[in-house]
């Protein structure tokens, strides 16, 4: 919307706290509402409002279909290495409780991980999956 | 004090409920689509501003009024941009406000 | 066993079957999938109302509360959802696939095509 | 709610039934909040107003499509819906009533996560803990399952991104 | 008091939903769906402090974020018809 200047200078002043927020809620998720899930859609709704005003080839530009493919792969691989590191440091496959000298603390930091890895993997797929629906009819024809 | 705050705190939330559903009637009994956008603002700035205003009334100084205002910045800085791209949407679509139907010049967009 | 107290069940049943009539009876391609996701919330409530407890709040330990509502299943819906997302995802993209082959999201025009020419030019391009 | 499922049924236009669907999402998020869904809501809320909307979207905008053919017979999937309905209700009945303490989802293993969580791992957020940590399996195979979904989307919408042309005769190659 | 704001709340929700079942042109629906989106985000403001957990004020932000979000996303659908385009001269002439 080139001409839609309310709407441009709103999404610019909106977006970094969107983002902002996404990351609040992922690390706050602890203590309140909030988690991967919900901070990995968050991410990918500011990208794709992102995309809805400036147009998807500036979102591509800002968010390159290789970072994305990256994401959506490593997401799963950070929450699988996540039970990995536990089987190596001595206990079972998604075993927090090796993870620190203090078994709770351990938990805490494998819960922390699981969430990073399910939001980046949540937040890559949903933005692949939007690039491809809106990228789909835009192709020459 | 505490009195005061929670009768003004009372006070701001009835406005904003009643101011809310000022709108909500507006909404239904208005005859076409950009008179309803005006009743609709009514509950978005009026209504919201009212019923937050009284909430953080209640919170005093924490985290909370902190998000509330927050969510005050975002429904002042959201609602306007997205009906205003609503209107202007309905405009270039070729939705006619009623005045012109009733003979006046058609506006331009 | 009052009618109210089997209140919540009766909703998650309306929408329950409503969403199974949109499914059952619309045959454009996406309209079913929309009914599908009315049929997936109404799993939602069936798995959520029976965890309420009143006078309860949500599961989140603090220590002026007591009574906290079941988090088992809010946490089996949260992974229901953002799978559901998921294939609803899925099922858009293979909707937007038919429509290539077929040219219509109509169910019973895509029969019908099958029927006239099976095995033909609809299939592949 | 109940509304906006009748005409949700009942309308044709995709692009009204795309909005109400966001509205309805919208709605059934509100209702999980008063069932103290709080993380269960906030999800439905960013999937199904958000991303859901724009994907409902972008397949309408692929599929051009604004009307379906009325309905022909809706006897038929009248009578079945009603009759499973039937069913549901007869159902129900053997069900404990809304909000008994005592049924059995609120006594079996819920009561050792709701006091041990603290002790054990430090979250307050009980449905954080058990998503990441009690039941950590199974939120890894989900992830697994967006992944895959994922990745079906893109095999399905990347091929034939050429022309036809191309496409033939990349056929005609083989 | 919340319970009176709240109860106002669910009455404009009501009301914009009937305004949303028959509204005769899409901008109405697209018009009270906002409304509604609004409104739930007041509601669910003043359901957290009901319920005495004023925490849940994450959830009413989500709630404006995507309302804007879609909102904006079914507009361009109109406008464009296509949801990747950054958008031309064409649709909005200059005078």
């Amino acid at each position: 919307m080139r001409h839609n200047l309310v709407l441009r200078v709103v999404a610019k002043l909106l977006i970094p706290f969107i983002l902002l927020f996404a990351l609040y809620v992922q690390f706050h998720g602890d203590f309140g509402p909030g988690g991967g899930f919900q901070a990995g859609v968050i991410i990918a709704a500011a990208i794709i409002f992102y995309g809805l005003i400036y147009g998807l080839d500036a979102a591509r530009k800002a968010m390159p279909d290789r970072v994305v493919e990256t994401m959506v792969a490593c997401g799963v691989l950070i929450y699988a290495g996540v039970g990995l590191a536990g089987l190596f440091l001595g206990g079972n496959y998604l075993d927090y409780f090796v993870l620190d000298h203090d078994p709770a603390h351990g938990q805490h930091r494998g819960i922390f991980w699981v969430e990073v890895g399910v939001a980046v993997t949540v937040s890559g797929v949903m933005l692949k999956i939007f690039y491809m629906f809106a990228s789909r009819g835009r192709d020459p024809e | 004090m505490n009195i005061v705050l929670d009768v003004l705190s009372w006070a701001c939330l009835a406005g904003g409920g009643f101011f809310c559903v000022v709108g909500g009637i507006g909404l239904i009994r208005m005859p076409d689509f950009y008179t309803r956008m005006h009743a609709a603002s009514v509950t978005e700035t009026l209504g919201a501003g009212l019923i937050l205003l009284g909430l953080m009334l209640q919170a005093g100084f924490t985290l909370v009024t902190a998000k509330l205002l927050l969510i005050c910045l975002f429904i002042f800085l959201t609602s306007p941009a997205a009906t205003h791209a609503l209107a202007k949407a309905a405009l270039l679509r070729g939705l006619q406000p009623l005045l012109t139907a009733m003979g006046d010049k058609p506006s331009k967009p | 066993m009052s009618f109210w107290s089997h209140f919540s069940y009766a909703i998650t049943i309306f929408l329950m079957v409503a969403g199974l009539y949109i499914v059952i009876a619309r045959g454009n391609l996406i309209k079913k999938l929309v009914g599908l996701g009315v049929f997936q919330t109404s799993v939602y409530m069936l798995y959520i109302a029976p965890g309420k407890l009143i006078g309860g709040t949500a599961p989140i330990i603090d220590a002026n509360f007591k009574v906290y509502s079941n988090p088992l299943p809010h946490v089996l819906i949260l992974t229901a959802i953002v799978v559901g997302v998921a294939t609803l995802a899925l099922g858009l993209a293979l909707v937007v696939r038919i429509r290539e082959a077929y040219d219509t999201i109509e169910e019973d025009d895509i029969l019908a095509s099958d029927e006239g020419e099976p095995g033909g030019d609809g299939q592949r391009r | 709610m109940a509304l906006t499922v009748i005409v949700l049924t009942r309308s044709r236009n995709l692009f009204t039934v795309v909005v109400l669907a966001g509205v309805y999402s919208f709605l059934m998020a509100t209702a999980l909040v008063a069932l103290d869904a709080v993380d269960v809501a906030m999800t439905e809320a960013s999937v199904g107003a958000g991303i859901s909307t724009v994907l409902l979207l972008g397949a309408l905008y692929l599929c051009k499509s604004e009307e379906t053919k009325p309905v022909r017979k809706p006897w038929l999937p009248l009578a079945v819906s009603a009759a499973a309905g039937a069913l549901l209700v007869f159902g129900t009945l053997g069900l404990p009533a809304f909000s008994d303490p005592a049924a059995p989802i609120h006594t079996h293993v819920v009561p050792r996560y709701l006091n041990d969580v603290l002790r054990e791992t430090g979250v307050p957020n009980v449905v954080t803990a058990v998503l990441a940590s009690y039941r950590g399996y199974d939120t890894l195979g989900e992830t697994t399952v967006v992944f895959t979904a994922g990745i079906g989307v893109i095999a399905l919408l990347r091929r034939r991104r050429k022309q036809p042309g191309a496409a033939n005769k990349q056929d005609a190659a083989k | 008091m919340f319970a009176t704001a709240a109860c106002a709340l669910l009455a404009t929700i009501a009301l914009a939903l009937a305004r949303a079942a028959l509204g005769p042109s899409v901008f109405d629906r697209l018009q009270s769906a906002n409304t509604i989106g609004t409104c739930a985000m007041l509601l669910l403001a003043v359901m957290g402090f009901l319920g005495g957990r004023p925490e849940f004020l994450d959830l009413a932000l989500v709630y404006g974020l995507l309302n804007v979000l879609g909102t904006i996303a079914v507009l361009k659908y109109f406008r464009h018809g296509d949801l990747g385009e950054p958008g031309d001269a064409e649709e909005s002439p200059k005078p």
